[in-house]
């Protein structure tokens, strides 16, 4: 007969409910401001205590950023690591979704690849990049090559988690109703897999551009990780802070334009939980 | 032991700081100096510059135009000639490129990036002596050092701008100097080699433990001595210097001894100084950051001007 | 074996269940209103049985549902049986954990001083001792909805909800079944509420029929059983059946 | 009426179906075995073709590993990066985990946080690790908490999307039968979140591991990650082949000690795939 | 409105059904070996309707997911109406992709030339006309499974395996159901195949009725019914049910 807070709330008396049908305080947007704005606060008020050389406030990054924007050299650099970060995710997307699929599915061939799997995910990114650059050279193509394996067995073993949870139910009925192979797919296989598909996409794109920085800084004459190398070398922490942010910026633009939305499409018939 | 001040240095694992300071200890010179000399070995260049800021260390190895952007912008570093070796653009000994002037539409690769001294020291004399732009005219490639260095054995560089000791080894490889940074710094104006890098030390550390200082310095006098004249010395550097081969090591040795500098400090702050107008011209702010001139108090004053 | 005729316990000691649900709209995936319900409002006695009948997707599961403090977003007011007893739930579908074994799924809903209680006539009657070491996925559909009943039949509640129990049963078993509940019902003072489509089942077990009408669910009528259960035998059905199949049609 | 696989195979006549009940071809010690061999093989093989002193062939990796390993050198470089690893993991998992559940769970924390996240996400390593060495000193501390900083938006992010997959009529049974919050975790909500945690720990294991590196590279005096770089500046790819391999040996051997067996225990409730 | 006496099709154009299970073991997740069916064999004439029934957990599911090809470790044989046709499934649950409207699952079953075939009338008598564009979240369990007969009915298929399809329906809607039912059986040559625990259902739809033991499902007797559809009035079935249930106890 211990009390218990629902037992409290319903017994004492007859309870007034009003029908609150989903009505926010904020606005979704307003909300986003309101977070950017008190990461901003929050920043400047720990560069104002650490008052330090290695972080600087917003306006002297606001200032690094400007003096390369007003160039066009920021733009240019973010251009550059933009499309190998897009190249290689895209590339990184498809073969590992592939590859992890089929080994969910197939417990056989995952018995044999999974050492294969260990392998690939822990050869540090240093030896893959190097290694790409020496036998194809100090290329496009070897750097984009070498951002993609050095992510594909994340996508691997995130997919192959989920492929492994796949409903056997839904998949019976697909195969007495004779759905085709890429019905099947597309209509039962995919949206099971969309929740591992947005959890290895988002750490797939930061993975991707940090390892794009290391691909820059070792062999490449431009991009977003090159000119970060230039300034930590000259430790410039408010430029490497700039160009930083500036690929941030694009990212929160992509969430928010693209990803978000695409995201609210895909899940729409998800019941929502209760008071959200 | 007891009264004796220790100082602790930041290294480079396989630099050539390490095969110094592995000598001075070896040889006891820092015990008579009165210093306790404590290495700290890390495995990149960055690292030490992380260190000494964090003040996990107290003294690195890095160069004055570093010291003196950190100077600008309110750090008290300051700096003491260590070497005078600095980078070379090397081609290849059978490559029919005989100058600067050869260089067009070559692949040539920068260790160090396109702010590094020597290649803007190199890219002024091209184009004061050939009226090229190397920067313009070429397809350059900056990447990691020992990555450049690899690339210019497979053939698929035509030249390659590295640090003293890739260039080094890839002399003893039959590769060829076209044209090292400190010939470049001469025929633009200085009037001998000045040194590039140099150890590296906060003042206050230097008012605090002035013994300390004292003591390291003429420790590094003493090894640099040693090594210059000793080879007997370098035979027990052996292990440290992994040279694969015997090409290699002499070449290794005799560019250490030529970059040992020789000069009185007051020449030697005479020529940085010009050097640093003309890097400010070459480079600019982004190169020097807001000062147009050398940070005063770069190079280090133990009270003993001129000794 | 159960005791058919339980004498309602005096009041005082518990309340009766008051549901007034003035309207309930669900917000569907589109952004549509869809009105589920109208307008109920009933009690059950303390200790007593009570059945909602209703045609399908009229709002029968939505009321339960709002009465297991599931759904709050409602207009109207609730009064639950005091005492701070506990509620046991039977959903439409087992909610199995199917990651825990049928015993582990059982035992988890029992409250701390319960845990190691013995359980083995409740498997042996529910017909599930065999079955107490498999998994969920390992179950048939009825066995699966056995194991849902176990563990509501396990914690003796002193509010019963059930949303049709005994569909995807025989009837053998469905029998057997219905005796336990009656059986736990009376054991303690209980009070329950049953949603049924199965017009037999809720006359033999039932002190008040509920009767809805199609969605959004209105309150079609209240019909109260005064016969004891153990009159309620076969020639009694037999009269009573097609007179409440007269009155509300389409029920039977 | 076009003919179709399933039918015809039933179609034609009494078909006599044996009763399989699962007997895989090869045990499943020996299948590993077959991997890592065939792996050998054609590791082997592409270094007699390439023929190159950037991919060394078996022996000379396994000369530079004893020539290391004999002094000790290896082992006690490898325990201090599994040292790192090890804390920084548990670390990144805990805490990460802990963020994602409740930002999976709750919309509007979500919708505030989300920016933050990303911007987390999307910090390149070489800023974190600067940053801790500098405001904490070069000491393990500071290299393990730059590490788990690094890794933390990652479980997050797939926490996270593993939260809003939570089966909400599970959840509803639990809060009927009055589970208290220990027992809804560990009995309703965890075992949902398991190939979330999964896929979070498979991919974290080696993104620590190789951000372990970096943290090393730029302010440690031992580890794998300074050993690699020193050898990368001799380019001896030999031995960094050979501490690479014993990284992943260990990750091996972890994988099939303990990872395999205790997935195979929390998952045995999965109802087996045909044919697998 | 349906043609209650479907004459049985000229043989040739169709085969009989004709399961031999000899036996069909599972293996539990502990290990244990769990024995489902014994020994089970009867034939389904083609074009006519059939019906199994059993306790609970006997291994109805069982022997309906061998036949559509679910699951192929079994000891015996198994012949499938010739032609090619489709086969339609009622599972036990709803099973629709919850991703996807009412509509959606629906027309995803269709074969190609069928897509965009006018469902309106199928789903005005399924009662789900104002549920086309909802999801499966969004639907009372009833409604879910009239989906699932939907989805089964649109078809057209030349075998129609049932797993209780009208459980958890009023009584109203589920009588019309069997009449949809019988109507889209008879339309076309279709061999029907039905589990149920009502034997009244089960008397009305059948041609013949195969009665299962408990679990390991055994033969325990297979009843056929001539008399035509038509002819199977309240009267009738007053003197078959009460036989029935006297030859196999506890079916009713
Ligand atoms: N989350 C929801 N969103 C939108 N509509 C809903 C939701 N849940 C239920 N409904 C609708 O509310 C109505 C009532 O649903 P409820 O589940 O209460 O029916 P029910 O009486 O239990 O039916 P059944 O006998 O089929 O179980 C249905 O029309 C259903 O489609
Ligand atoms: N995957 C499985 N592993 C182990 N045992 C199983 C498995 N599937 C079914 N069984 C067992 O086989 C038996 C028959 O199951 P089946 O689903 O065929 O029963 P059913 O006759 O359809 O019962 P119901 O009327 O309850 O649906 C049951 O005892 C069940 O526990
Ligand atoms: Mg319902
Ligand atoms: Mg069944």
């Amino acid at each position: 007969m211990a009390p218990d807070h629902r037992a409290d709330a319903t017994d004492t008396a007859l309870l007034q409910r009003p029908a609150a049908l989903g009505r926010p305080v904020f606005g979704p947007r307003l909300v986003t401001a309101l977070s950017l704005a008190g990461l901003l606060a929050l920043w400047w008020i720990a560069a104002i205590v650490a008052d330090s050389r290695v972080l600087p406030a917003p306006p002297a990054v606001a200032e690094a950023f400007w003096r390369d924007a007003a160039t066009g050299e920021l733009f240019f650099h973010l251009a550059m690591t933009l499309m190998r970060v897009i190249a290689a995710f895209v590339l990184a997307m498809a073969i590992g979704s592939v590859i992890g699929i089929v080994l969910g599915m197939n417990r056989e061939a995952n018995r044999f690849f999974d050492p294969w799997l260990i392998l690939f995910l822990n050869i540090p990114a240093l030896v893959v990049i190097v290694l790409a650059y020496i036998w194809f050279g100090l290329n496009e193509a070897a750097a984009i090559g070498a951002i993609a394996v050095n992510k594909i067995p994340n996508v691997v073993v995130t997919m192959r988690e989920g492929a492994r949870t796949l409903d056997r139910d839904l998949e019976e009925m697909a195969s007495v109703y004779r759905f085709s192979a890429g019905r099947t797919l597309r209509h039962v296989v995919l949206p099971q897999l969309q929740p591992y598909f947005a959890a290895a996409s988002r750490t797939g794109i930061s993975l991707i551009w940090k390892i794009a920085l290391v691909v820059e800084l070792l062999g490449r004459s431009n991009g977003v990780g090159f000119q970060i190398n230039l300034y930590f070398q000259l430790f410039d922490v408010a430029a490497i802070l700039a160009y930083t942010l500036a690929f941030v910026a694009v990212m929160l633009t992509i969430e928010f334009l693209l990803v978000q939305p695409f995201e609210a499409h895909s899940t729409r018939w998800r019941p929502r939980r209760a008071g959200s | 032991a007891e009264d004796r001040a220790t100082i602790r240095v930041g290294i480079l694992k396989f630099g050539t700081v390490n095969w110094e300071l592995d000598a001075m200890k070896r040889a006891g010179l820092d015990t008579a100096a009165g210093v306790d000399v404590e290495l700290v070995p890390f495995a990149g260049e960055d690292a030490t510059a992380v260190a000494l800021q964090a003040g996990s260390v107290d003294m690195i190895v890095s160069d004055w135009l570093w010291v003196s952007r950190l100077r600008a912008t309110g750090a008290d570093y300051t700096f003491v000639p260590y070497s005078t070796s600095v980078g070379s653009l090397m081609v290849p000994g059978d490559s029919d490129v005989r100058g600067l002037g050869d260089l067009k539409d070559r692949s040539i690769g920068v260790a160090g990036g396109p702010l590094d001294k020597n290649w803007l020291l190199i890219q002024a004399l091209a184009r004061k002596d050939a009226g090229i732009d190397l920067a313009a005219e070429n397809d350059i490639v900056y990447g990691a050092p020992p990555l450049l260095a690899e690339k210019a054995r497979q053939g698929e560089l035509d030249a390659v701008l590295n640090f003293w000791h890739y260039a080094a080894r890839l002399e003893a490889a039959g590769f060829r100097t076209l044209v090292s940074g400190t010939d470049a710094a001469m025929q633009l104006g200085t009037s001998g080699p000045v040194a590039a890098i140099g150890w590296v030390f906060g003042d206050d550390f230097a008012e605090r433990n002035p013994k300390a200082i004292e003591g390291f310095l003429a420790a590094d006098k003493a090894t640099k001595e040693l090594l210059a004249t000793s080879d007997a010395a370098w035979e027990e550097l052996r292990p440290l210097m992994k040279a694969e081969d015997e090409a290699t090591f002499t070449t290794l040795r005799q560019r250490y001894r030529e970059g040992i500098p020789s000069r009185s400090p007051a020449d030697e702050a005479k020529d940085t100084e010009t050097l640093y107008e003309l890097l400010a011209k070459i480079g600019g702010e982004r190169l020097v950051g807001p000062a147009t001139t050398l940070s005063p108090g770069t190079y280090f004053d133990d009270g003993k001007n001129g000794s | 074996m159960s005791n058919l005729s339980k004498p309602i316990p005096p009041a005082g000691d518990q309340d009766a269940l008051e549901v007034e649900i003035r309207g309930k709209t669900f917000r569907g995936a589109d952004g549509d209103a869809v009105r589920a319900i109208d307008e109920i409002a009933f009690s059950v006695a303390p200790g007593s049985f009570a059945t909602l009948i209703g045609p399908s997707g009229c709002g029968k599961t939505t009321t339960l549902r709002i009465i297991l403090g599931l759904d709050r977003e409602f207009d109207g007011r609730l009064k639950l049986p005091a005492g701070g007893g506990r509620i046991a739930a039977v959903f439409q579908e087992p909610r199995l954990l199917p990651w825990r074994t049928v015993e582990e799924n059982v035992r988890l809903a029992l409250s701390d001083e319960d845990t190691g209680r013995d359980l083995d006539d409740l498997f042996a009657v529910l017909g599930l001792a065999e079955m107490r070491s498999r998994y969920p996925g390992e179950l048939s559909l009825g066995l699966a909805r056995r194991a849902a009943l176990a563990r509501a039949f396990a914690i003796r509640p002193s509010l019963l909800v059930l949303d049709e129990p005994f569909v995807s049963l025989d009837e053998q078993t469905a029998s057997r079944l219905r005796t336990l509940l009656t059986d736990v019902w009376s054991a303690r003072p209980t009070t329950a509420l049953m949603v049924t489509h199965n017009l037999r089942e809720a006359v033999q077990l039932s002190d008040r029929i509920i009767f809805l009408t199609e969605r959004p669910a209105r309150m079609r009528g209240v019909y109260d059983i005064t016969t004891p259960r153990a009159d309620r035998d076969a020639r009694w059905r037999e009269a009573t059946l097609p007179a409440l199949a007269k009155r509300y049609s389409g029920v039977l």
